[in-house]
């Protein structure tokens, strides 16, 4: 059956009778494709933009929200954070190497868009389990990639996080994080204003690359554009580079009226957004656009997604300014068009006026969906959890060993050790410990980095998922020395139109928004992926939280390795049994299931602030975070970094298993100087916080005893090793 | 005994960075009359197979699962009988 | 005294190796586009890491015909110190001012991560502060460090004492298991017959304070300085 | 015009860790009969040249001074004619 040519650009009859009438005629070929593009859900947010005003996103210290291209935060001295993770799943599922890298180039353009130096790389990468080849091929050459790009251009790739899951084999993820520092008064924007101003497009010659998808009508297009458009893009991390210094040398000269890279929807969206938000129009000639190839169609010009581009509105009269630093730097730079007062985003090609539509109507105008939205049935099956059903492993020491060698727990050394996390030299604290810190030369100041998200809780109960995401990540940056500023997230979802999904990706963000309340952290940007499943399956919902936090002082950076010999180890917060939903469970038992750990927001802030305060106190030797494999593992990964035994004792009766593996939150382990317990309980108490002495750090071993027993005994050079080199094993 | 030679390279409408990288740096050592640059790959490979028929769709096999990502890149092959 | 640090298209490593120089060692330092004519009021000169040109093609393929490394090659004549590191090392190789080259690290990926290396010759414009056999602890990050150089060649750097590190154990033993990459040998760094230009794949200005991997690179930067001002050379 | 394939390998006597690991991962997928992979660079250059032999001089040159390592490297070429 023949499409509608709407249906072919992927719109709906509704739509594009909402086009017609905003119109008030119909729409040539050409601006049916620019509607297609920029009303699709990639730039629209149609089916998530109402559940996403639930998140908080304002606060004392935010400078720019949600909405630009990348969201602000203040970290004083007049300097800010600029930050934001993107997802870039689907195309890394097709070539990985490739779809990493331009994810990571994508990113890194988000950010000196803003005007900011980008300072550092995060990831968050999730495949199947490590099983088939297919899925090591994947795992491999996205590693490989985000590497090959961050490397090449100069900037570190300082944290992230990896995780296995039967749930990513058909959609692994792949998210990339980049943070910049920007002075206050630099700060750029993707606004286009002041009529006559030159428009120009900046970087890389334009394509018929990265074009494809439902969005793409092939009603106006020849035969030589079907067969040579290609969904894919090959990254150009030198090129980026020079684009780069050639726009932070721009910037300097004051003649730069706005500015937005050119991502989804390239030159469509890059003109629309930059003259909706201004309030203004824009008239521009693709002809006038430098080419790669030959014989594109103003359309292919117009939505391709050709990397490594930027589209800079300047000051009328200040355009020879913008050729020479760019001819310096052996870029290309044209323009292409002038800012209008009217409104419109008019287009043409040479002479003749081949397209002209309200700017705003591209960029604003979508409609916006309320999803249908259901408890899905899953949740009462996986929900259950019998545990007498499960008998306690005599050999607690295996399932330590076990536990290390998991590829979710072990390090991630094989991975990181591609990325040079080195360059710059700011990177305090090297990939490894709970958070990366990355120093801002010129001030005592650091920020603390981290991405997190246990998708298995969000899977088991998205909304407390979704909450000890935001809760962990903080957690992280208190660990480090920092104060948790602000969040940035990218939530993973399978298809919205389904309602099991919407109600995941509802209860996630309410989740989420209830913690980043709690704990002072707004939301300041995002990205959302949606339609991340095959045939069958969708991924485990997976929102990740990115997080910086400031370090007031560098000599508060604190890392997780135990210090010193007879130094005290001392937990904040609560030893709990709760097995749900962990890896000891998924690891010993083969479940994915019980309830996501319990989370009291309240609890979790006072156990962070009474941290914080201590660390900065200067108490505090070493401090770590229970996550996944419980206190037994931070345990182990305490001793491990810091090539040095512990000996504890944990109270409790029930279960040991439960005691030593069990995923409760709000827990950090911190090591103290003997001299200092007494300030830690004070401060414990103040805060309102249980406070447990376990142990001491001595010897070569790790000893845990339970009530008396003997649980835990083992070398800390076998844990390592098991624990080094588990991943590499699998891939070598 | 044969003996395939695979030539790898990126799809036209791909963007090429080194072949760029490469032009312009023969562009400025004077060559000017240097009108584009591609860079690709060149993969040699030995097989024991008996016919060159056979060799042929096992080359061409390779291509397909490992040493080319057909998403980006096209390939072509030459294939020669050798002595052992 | 000055110090320049060339910056080719692509070089990342420049302000690394620029705050290193001026602000733990307080020198005179400036930046050197690549265009640049005329290096004459320089002491030494460094070829900085990164990725000039991408490090397309080869590292450091490009950035041998680019127009500073004339220059570079007369200021090499001249006696004067010049010192690569990492993709400057590699520059250095493909110009043929250091011998040997570059294959992919035998694992064939990106490694970045802290080695230790031994200094192997101290009477060198660069090592001239560090004891005989001095361990030094010092990160690398590289996916093409595999040094090469062939029987010939390699025989002749031996016998003018042209090998200046090896990547070695923490006892500062050189064994193939503290070889990151499979150079041969164990190579980290060379010098050319005449001692005064350096390259080496660690990167010295990554660790030369506390707060990052320590300070054990500041040495080699000290030693020129020292060098610079007129200080013996051992040996 | 002109349209020059360069073909760039390690020279014979220089371990290939690439063209290894190509081999290994051939052999794991059961293609038993591979016996070596060699992994070397295709460069394709449009030149525009007047006369083949001119075209030629100008390709050597380039291998020489920029294209190839000698060091390391060995190199050859075919030169086409093709209607501009
Ligand atoms: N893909 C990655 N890239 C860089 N660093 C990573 C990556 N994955 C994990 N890491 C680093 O390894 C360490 C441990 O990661 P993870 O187990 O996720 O920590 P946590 O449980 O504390 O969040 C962290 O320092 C993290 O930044
Ligand atoms: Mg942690």
């Amino acid at each position: 059956m023949d499409k509608k040519p709407y249906e072919r650009v992927g719109l709906t009859f509704e739509e594009y009778e909402r086009i017609v009438k905003m119109l008030g005629r119909e729409p040539n070929g050409l601006e049916l494709n620019l509607y297609g593009v920029m009303w699709s859900e990639h730039c629209s947010y149609k089916n998530s933009k109402q559940v996403l005003r639930v998140f908080p996103t304002s606060g004392d210290r935010v400078l720019q929200g949600p909405g630009e291209n990348a969201g602000i935060v203040d970290i004083g001295d007049g300097l800010a954070v600029v930050m934001k993770i993107e997802s870039h799943n689907h195309p890394s599922a097709v070539e990985p190497y490739q779809g990493a890298a331009t994810g990571a180039g994508g990113i890194i353009r988000d950010i000196f868009t803003m005007g900011a130096r980008p300072v550092a790389l995060l990831n968050s990468l999730r495949f199947g389990e490590l099983e088939s080849d297919r899925t090591k091929y994947l795992f491999e050459n996205a590693v490989a990639g985000i590497g090959g790009y961050g490397n090449c251009i100069g900037i570190p790739t300082v944290g992230g996080e990896v995780y296995f899951n039967d749930c990513y084999r058909g959609n692994p993820l792949v998210n990339a994080m980049c943070v910049g520092i920007i002075r206050h008064g630099d700060i750029k924007r993707g606004t286009a204003s002041g009529a006559g101003n030159a428009v120009m497009i900046v970087g890389a010659s334009t394509g018929r690359d990265g074009m494809g998808g439902a969005s793409f009508a092939s009603v106006e297009l020849n035969k030589e554009s079907e067969e040579k458009r290609s969904p894919m893009q090959v990254g150009d991390p030198f090129l980026e580079k020079l684009l780069l210094e050639a726009c932070l040398e721009l910037f300097e000269t004051g003649c730069v009226v706005g500015v937005q890279d050119l991502g989804a929807a390239g030159l469509t969206s890059a003109s629309s957004e930059t003259a909706s938000r201004g309030g203004s129009g824009m008239d521009i000639d693709v002809s006038l656009v430098p080419r790669r190839e030959t014989g594109m169609v103003p359309v292919e010009v117009m939505i391709s997604e050709s990397q490594e581009r930027m589209l800079v509105i300047v000051e009328k009269g200040r355009e020879e300014e913008v050729t020479g630093i760019f001819k310096k730097w052996g870029l290309n730079s044209s323009v292409i068009g002038r800012v209008t007062d009217d409104g419109m985003l008019t287009i043409r090609d040479g002479d003749e006026v081949v397209g002209s539509v309200p700017a705003k109507s591209l960029a604003e105008d979508a409609p916006i969906y309320y999803r249908e939205y259901k408890e899905p049935s899953y949740l009462k099956q996986v929900g259950v959890l019998d545990e007498r059903g499960l008998e306690v492993p005599d050999d607690l020491n295996g399932v330590l060993v076990s536990l290390l060698k998991s590829p979710n727990i072990a390090s991630k050394e094989w991975a990181y050790r591609q990325f040079d996390y080195m360059v710059r030299t700011c990177t305090a604290v090297t990939p490894g410990s709970d958070a990366a810190v990355v120093r801002i030369r010129g001030t005592n100041k650091a920020i603390a980095l981290t991405a997190d998200c246990n998708s298995r809780y969000c899977y088991l109960d998205p909304a407390t998922g979704g909450a000890i995401a935001v809760a962990e990540a903080a957690r992280n940056l208190v660990c480090s020395g920092a104060q948790p500023l602000a969040a940035t997230d990218c939530l993973n979802f399978g298809n919205p139109e389904k309602p099991g999904v919407f109600w995941q990706f509802r209860q996630a963000v309410s989740g989420m928004s209830e913690a980043c309340r709690a704990l002072d952290t707004p939301v300041i940007s995002g990205n959302v992926s949606f339609y991340n499943e095959t045939d069958t399956d969708a991924v485990f919902p997976t929102p990740v939280v990115g997080m910086v936090g400031v370090v007031e002082d560098i000599s508060h950076i604190t890392t997780q390795g135990f210090k010193e010999e007879g130094d005290v180890i001392v937990l904040l917060g609560e030893n709990t049994q709760e097995a749900g939903g962990s890896e000891y469970l998924k690891v010993v038992y083969g479940l994915e299931r019980g309830s996501a750990p319990k989370l009291d927001l309240d609890r979790e802030k006072r156990v962070q602030g009474c941290c914080l305060e201590l660390i900065r106190g200067g108490t505090v030797k070493s401090a770590h975070d229970c996550s996944e494999g419980g206190i037994a593992v931070a345990l182990a990964e305490s001793c491990i970094s810091g090539e040095i035994g512990a000996k504890v004792e944990l109270e409790g009766c029930g279960r040991e298993d439960l005691l030593l593996f069990g995923e409760g939150q709000s827990r950090i382990v911190i090591t103290v100087r003997q001299s200092d317990l007494e300030r830690v309980k004070d401060a414990a108490s103040r805060f309102g916080i249980p406070v447990t002495v376990l142990g001491r750090v001595r010897g070569k071993e790790l000893i845990i005893d339970i009530a008396g027993q003997r649980g835990i005994q083992m070398a800390v050079k076998d844990m390592e090793t098991d624990w080094r080199e588990a991943i590499e094993c699998i891939m070598e | 005994m044969f003996y395939a030679k695979v030539y790898i390279t990126l799809k036209k409408s791909i963007a090429d960075p080194q072949g760029n990288a490469i032009k312009e740096a023969l562009l400025s050592m004077e060559y000017d009359g240097v009108k584009d640059v591609r860079m690709g790959k060149l993969i040699e490979i030995k097989l024991a197979d008996k016919s060159s028929k056979e060799a042929e769709k096992r080359v061409k096999d390779m291509c397909d699962t490992l040493l080319a990502n057909t998403v980006i890149e096209d390939y072509t092959y030459d294939i020669l009988e050798v002595q052992p | 005294m000055k110090f320049g640090v060339v910056v080719f298209p692509g070089s990342n490593c420049d302000i690394d190796c620029y705050n290193a120089l001026r602000d733990v060692l307080d020198q005179d330092t400036e930046y050197i586009w690549h265009r640049t004519k005329n290096l004459g009021s320089y002491d030494c000169i460094v070829l900085p890491g990164g990725f000039s040109y991408g490090s397309y093609l080869r590292g450091g393929a490009i950035a041998k015909v680019s127009p500073v490394m004339d220059r570079v090659v007369e200021f090499v004549e001249s006696g004067k110190p010049v010192i690569g590191i990492s993709n400057g090392f590699q520059v250095l190789v493909e110009s043929g001012i250091l011998p040997g080259a570059f294959l992919r690290n035998n694992n064939m990926k990106f490694i970045c991560e802290n080695v230790y290396i031994r200094t192997e010759s101290i009477s060198t414009p660069f090592t001239n502060l560090c004891g005989k056999g001095q361990i030094l602890r010092i990160p690398i990050a590289h996916g093409d460090g595999n040094y090469y150089v062939g029987d010939e060649t390699l025989k002749r750097m031996e016998e003018n004492n042209q090998i200046v590190f090896r990547y070695c154990a923490r006892d500062g033993e050189v064994t193939d298991a503290s070889n990151p990459d499979g150079s041969l040998q164990n190579i980290a760094g060379v010098c050319n017959r005449e001692g005064n230009v350096l390259g080496m794949m660690p990167h010295p200005e990554r660790c030369m304070e506390e707060i990052l991997e320590g300070r054990d690179g500041a040495v080699i930067f000290k030693s020129i300085i020292n060098y610079l001002k007129g200080g013996a050379v051992n040996g």
